[in-house]
């Protein structure tokens, strides 16, 4: 056991600090559009790109360093420390599922495009009858000659109406039981058929996008891995979605939280011990979800893949940003409910799915409880 | 000793509920339909702006009654000034003496009144903070009242606007709250005493909490009946113990609310104005205390179409945000309360 | 709606004041062995009987007085106002039992002697492995000519020690559906073949009771109903422990509030405003109990029988107490583990199976979900 | 970086896991039964005793091993105080200099050396104090350290007992806390500065925390062990998701504590003091804020048998409120973490 960076990592770190100081990518927080942030998102990808951040941790075959995962925890936590914009996680997360899933010829089309920015992803997978229960979707794809013609209607395709490219999961098989008949591809945001439109969420603001499909014809070499296995696929692309990239999270609540403090203090709030217990207790469950974090990425480290522990972490996190955005509402409701603070209004509101998207709590419990502690299933 | 409502309250809420349906917003698009002073003449027609009129000293209605109005209207999202204009600022005008023919126009066409909050919503405010106040009220406010402490006693001043209002701040999409435009004022009826101050909080508070039980309870009706209908590895998500248990848990604290709503609405008019209060505070702590989460739980049983702009479900957090703290928070309230029990610090 | 006294209820209230000013039974509290409480408990009983308060609200056939049970409610908080000990509960409601489905002679010989308090009555019912599965029990009554023999073992015979008569559970047809072979029958405790065990809870403290049952010969005209009506019986029992009887309770928790109140100022705690906070709120938990259980009474008031709303209530009343008991150890933690305030841990170790008996709070939620809010069953 | 185990480790917890079986309690009897002293034996003979020594001024093993093996006595039940003796007490005479032999006699046949703590358990006593404190230690205690600060300086003190301890007072059925029997005293050692009692305190409170999470989490694995036996509506209670959730989520909070006692732990000997005492603060803070609704928890999954003195179920619970309060709650952590991020009231 260690907390502080091997020679390696420190390393890489100094490296990294000295690059984001002349490199880092301002104006993504205060973009007035969620259109400009999306532009200002692809510029700082193919920054990170010509910086060499982009896909650090892949095999050198597949244009990556082969560094390790605490590499990616280390970059998370430094440009969430310079205040840069998000890393492009679609990016690493569908490069796994290519590098793992692809033929050959997939991968040389698409990786080195994704590792360099040219092509945005998007992921669609959810639906409106398929949620938590992400194997009921029903957008079907059939096969014709060369092609699949796709029909259906995806939700929550975050970043739908600015990606180039979309990684698909369909239905090819109606007739074999439910996570056995789904296929994953890969298919053009501009073939004709899609049309996304923005799903704008409770506190106003356009966040993600639902995407209708209507005979989209997908060739039949944009088909990732075989027929019926766009569970497996689905499935792994997830795992890589958690794990050390919520340390992207924890530098954002760190910052939140200094934020916090620092208002409740300029509204005298700080003489109160009922608010320094509650901020301080902000503080402690920040620490918690870190310390926990870092031993999940430990896990990684070592060479475990992801498993179900990460639903451990998303709780934490969950609790964390909840009830960071519960203080933030105590100490400033009258302000937030009449429109002084909207931006505690907005990150509130925001901080609601958090206990819905990529499983939600109960699904996490359920998780825990029969994959984690091993009990009985009905 | 009877703690429920009798059967001319029961028709009376099945009034106003069937009332509701017809004049509250059920998703966003409506907002832009709804016509406010068409709405509002619905309600003068069924008797629900003269509740707090008096006749010969003594008011049209408890607040028994009041709570049940509230509590239906703000179940069916209606987008009216009921709780300040026809509640709050008739039971000033009455306390204050001020002329019939003010209380008319109150109660009349539109909602002409509303009231001056402190900035941070847990009081009314005094003339002398007009420029930092808020307006709560219908966007056709043309009065607001506001108090004034500078002579001797308390007076009730009222502002005529110059202006209509603009710049609504509030969270909440069908009840307004407005910077202060340019007015002028007058002092309107007679002193208003402490004791009075005392049972018109009473009766705010807990018309506000009434209000808040009915979005809770409503929003949570919304979600069980979804979950019936949606299904999620085969089956209802209703039938899962999690969800289940989860909705019963908020089912607890709106039934829990509702018993102490009834109460301090009860108390309103029938005890002492220190003992209507506290119970009005006890009934608005405990409300402020499980608002938020219940209509956090109901959008959390929605699932992802619960998080969005174009579901309901929003609109009932956004006036649990609002009722939480109108008249002060739950922390406000036990502070209060702890003072009376344990007095000052 | 109307919270005060109606005039009848107000002239109740005023001659039960004046007859406790002159009865009121004191020493409970503070008895030195469970033994000697029960006698305590005994000698009131018969002294309510004489005053005429037991069974007031039965039907004036069965020696009650036919009282709405608005004065079963006030019974019980002013018997609480004046630090008089509990109510017999199980005489009201297994008195219920007696007249619903007692045969005339049944009714004849209990009934009075239920009423007067010469019979303490116990309950059967659960066992080691039937607890809220209480339809799953195994203790079996098989006929024998005239008689049924007994086997079993029972748990959470609470007053097992000191009841003269049980009222038992017992399976008499292992062959049909658990609810429909149960039988009632009222047992002498004096029967040979019947051993009552203390049952130690956590604190150190024995407060109720096992009772094994071993070739214990009943009458058959002890049977309580028919055979297979046992469910029945114990389900319209059951109904009628809980409601009114909850406001003894309320007075209960109002006096431990002030004396946390009164030892916290004590202690220089209430110049603090997370203290101030946390005593006010329970001052608001105990008031909103007050005000559901007003609300269940009144729908027993207006001919409702005890229904599924009282699960509410019981949810609340474990919510109360369990938050106030974390209330006491949060504010004398210290004594409390040190062994300066035993009667903190004691009330503290008390309060936890709140949420598990008398149907676990899991229990509770099932039935509010389901048969309150008709959600639907898989 | 790398926040778990090494192989060395892992087989210390291994070996002491299973140490804990056989020196533990299972049940209430087993206290009647267990020998403290041969008990004591076994840990020194596994080395446990000595891993606050110090060699060439380094501790012969870290705070993470003393992490380990406190969390696996703790999830044994292992009723020897190994904490206050062999890690408390022994790096308090290490920080001091004392003598060899009077380290050898701290960790000699019998658990002879105790703490003096406040009466409200949040510090080390005073030896002016003596008379009000508690003695934290085992039934053979035979020697008490407090401090003195009457000098210059602070310096360690220790008693010496007249008499064996009686009056265990503790809430915690394997651990002891006892009345301040009559004692003669002495100073020990060199003056400690306040660094190093910041550190020593660090090492107290992480030590605590694991003391903590190990019954936490012993518990739970017993819990969920029951509920795949126990049948209730005819399937293994372990089956009903709200049993599942309510075990998931306590899982949770106990490996959200164990990663910040991990931490906590590592900081003791590698980071300045006042930064491991910040890493210990959040530890116990977090620690003392789950443990009593996680041992509730345990005692809810066992339903009645887990209400009763038979079963183990309270031993845990006891533990926790026990270690809730050594070296203070999580209010007094909050306060004091406060205090450093935004300066005083």
């Amino acid at each position: 056991m260690d907390y502080r960076d091997s020679a390696e990592e420190a390393e890489y770190r100094a490296g990294l600090r000295a690059w984001l100081e002349e490199n880092v990518q301002s104006g993504y927080e205060h973009a007035a559009s969620q259109q400009e942030r999306a532009a200002i998102a692809r510029t700082w990808h193919r920054k990170l790109y010509e910086g060499g951040y982009i896909g650090q941790s892949w095999p050198v075959e597949w244009g990556g360093k082969g560094l390790s995962p605490a590499m990616d925890a280390i970059l998370n936590e430094e440009t969430g420390n310079f205040n840069a914009p998000p890393l492009p996680g679609t990016a690493g997360y569908i490069g796994r599922a290519l590098q793992m899933y692809g033929t050959d010829p997939q991968r040389t089309r698409f990786l080195p495009a994704t590792i360099s920015g040219d092509i945005q992803w998007c992921q669609g997978f959810s639906e409106p009858s398929a949620g938590s229960d992400l194997a009921a979707l029903r957008t079907r794809a059939v096969r014709d000659g060369d092609e699949y013609i796709v029909n259906g209607h995806k939700m929550w395709t975050s970043g739908g109406q600015y990606a180039d490219w979309c990684l698909l999961l369909a239905r090819t098989d109606p007739d074999v039981p439910k996570h056995k008949g789904i296929t994953a591809f890969l298919v053009d945001m501009k073939t004709p058929g899609i049309t996304v439109s923005p799903i704008v969420l409770a506190d106003g603001s356009p966040e993600t996008s639902e995407v209708f499909w209507e005979d989209v014809r997908v060739p039949a070499d944009q088909r990732l891995g075989d027929e019926g296995e766009g569970w497996r696929i689905a499935m792994t692309t997830v795992s890589y979605e958690r794990g050390p990239s919520d340390i992207g999270f924890i530098s954002t609540y760190r910052k939140s939280l200094a934020e916090l403090e620092e208002a409740a203090a300029k509204k005298g709030l700080t003489s109160s011990a009922e608010v320094r217990a509650r901020l301080a207790r902000a503080y402690v469950l920040g620490e918690v979800l870190r310390l926990n974090v870092l031993q999940q990425l430990s896990l990684r480290i070592s060479g475990r893949p992801p498993g179900e522990e990460g639903s451990v972490s998303k709780q934490l996190w969950t609790h964390c940003e909840q009830e960071l955005q519960h203080l933030a509402l105590d100490l400033f409701g009258a302000e937030a409910v009449t429109g002084q603070r909207p931006d505690y209004l907005h990150r509130y509101f925001m901080s609601r799915p958090i206990s819905v998207y990529g499983g939600s709590s109960q699904i996490q419990k359920n998780i825990i409880a029969q994959r984690v502690l091993g009990m009985p299933r009905k | 000793m009877y703690a429920l409502l009798n059967e001319e309250q029961l028709a009376l809420k099945e009034a106003v509920d069937s009332l509701a349906t017809t004049v509250g917003v059920a998703n966003p698009i409506d907002l832009e339909s709804r016509e406010p002073v068409q709405g509002w003449d619905r309600l003068r027609q069924m008797g629900l702006l003269d509740l707090r009129r008096r006749d010969q000293g003594s008011p049209a209605a408890g607040g028994v009654e009041v709570m049940i109005v509230a509590q239906s209207l703000a179940a069916g999202l209606v987008p009216l000034p009921f709780v300040p204009t026809a509640v709050l600022a008739t039971e000033l005008l009455s306390l204050a003496g001020a002329s019939e023919s003010c209380l008319d126009e109150a109660v009349g066409t539109g909602s002409k009144y509303g009231l001056l909050l402190r900035p941070d919503l847990t009081a009314l405010s005094f003339a002398a903070d007009w420029p930092d106040s808020l307006v709560w009220g219908g966007a056709d406010t043309r009065f607001v009242l506001a108090l004034d402490s500078s002579g001797d006693d308390v007076r009730l001043v009222r502002y005529e606007l110059s202006a209509p209002l603009s710049n609504n701040l509030s969270v909440d999409l069908t009840q307004g709250l407005w910077l202060t435009p340019t007015a002028t004022n007058e002092v309107v009826g007679d002193p208003i005493s402490g004791a009075q101050l005392q049972a018109w909080t009473a009766l705010a508070l807990s018309t506000i909490g009434a209000d808040l039980v009915g979005i809770m309870r409503y929003a949570l009706q919304g979600a069980i009946a979804y979950s019936r209908d949606r299904v999620a590895y085969g089956q209802p998500i209703g039938t899962f113990q999690a969800i289940q248990h989860l909705a019963a848990e908020t089912h607890v604290t709106i039934e829990a609310a509702y018993g102490a709503v009834c109460y301090a609405a009860w108390c309103v008019d029938e005890l002492d104005p220190d003992d209507a209060l506290q119970a009005a505070r006890t009934a608005k702590a405990y409300c402020a205390a499980v608002a938020r989460t219940a209509t956090e739980n109901v959008m959390q049983i929605y699932g992802g179409i619960g998080q969005t702009w174009e579901h309901p479900a929003h609109f009932y957090t956004r006036r649990a945000l609002l009722g939480t703290q109108l008249f002060g928070d739950e922390s406000t309230q036990l502070a209060e309360i702890a003072r009376t029990r344990l007095g000052g610090i």
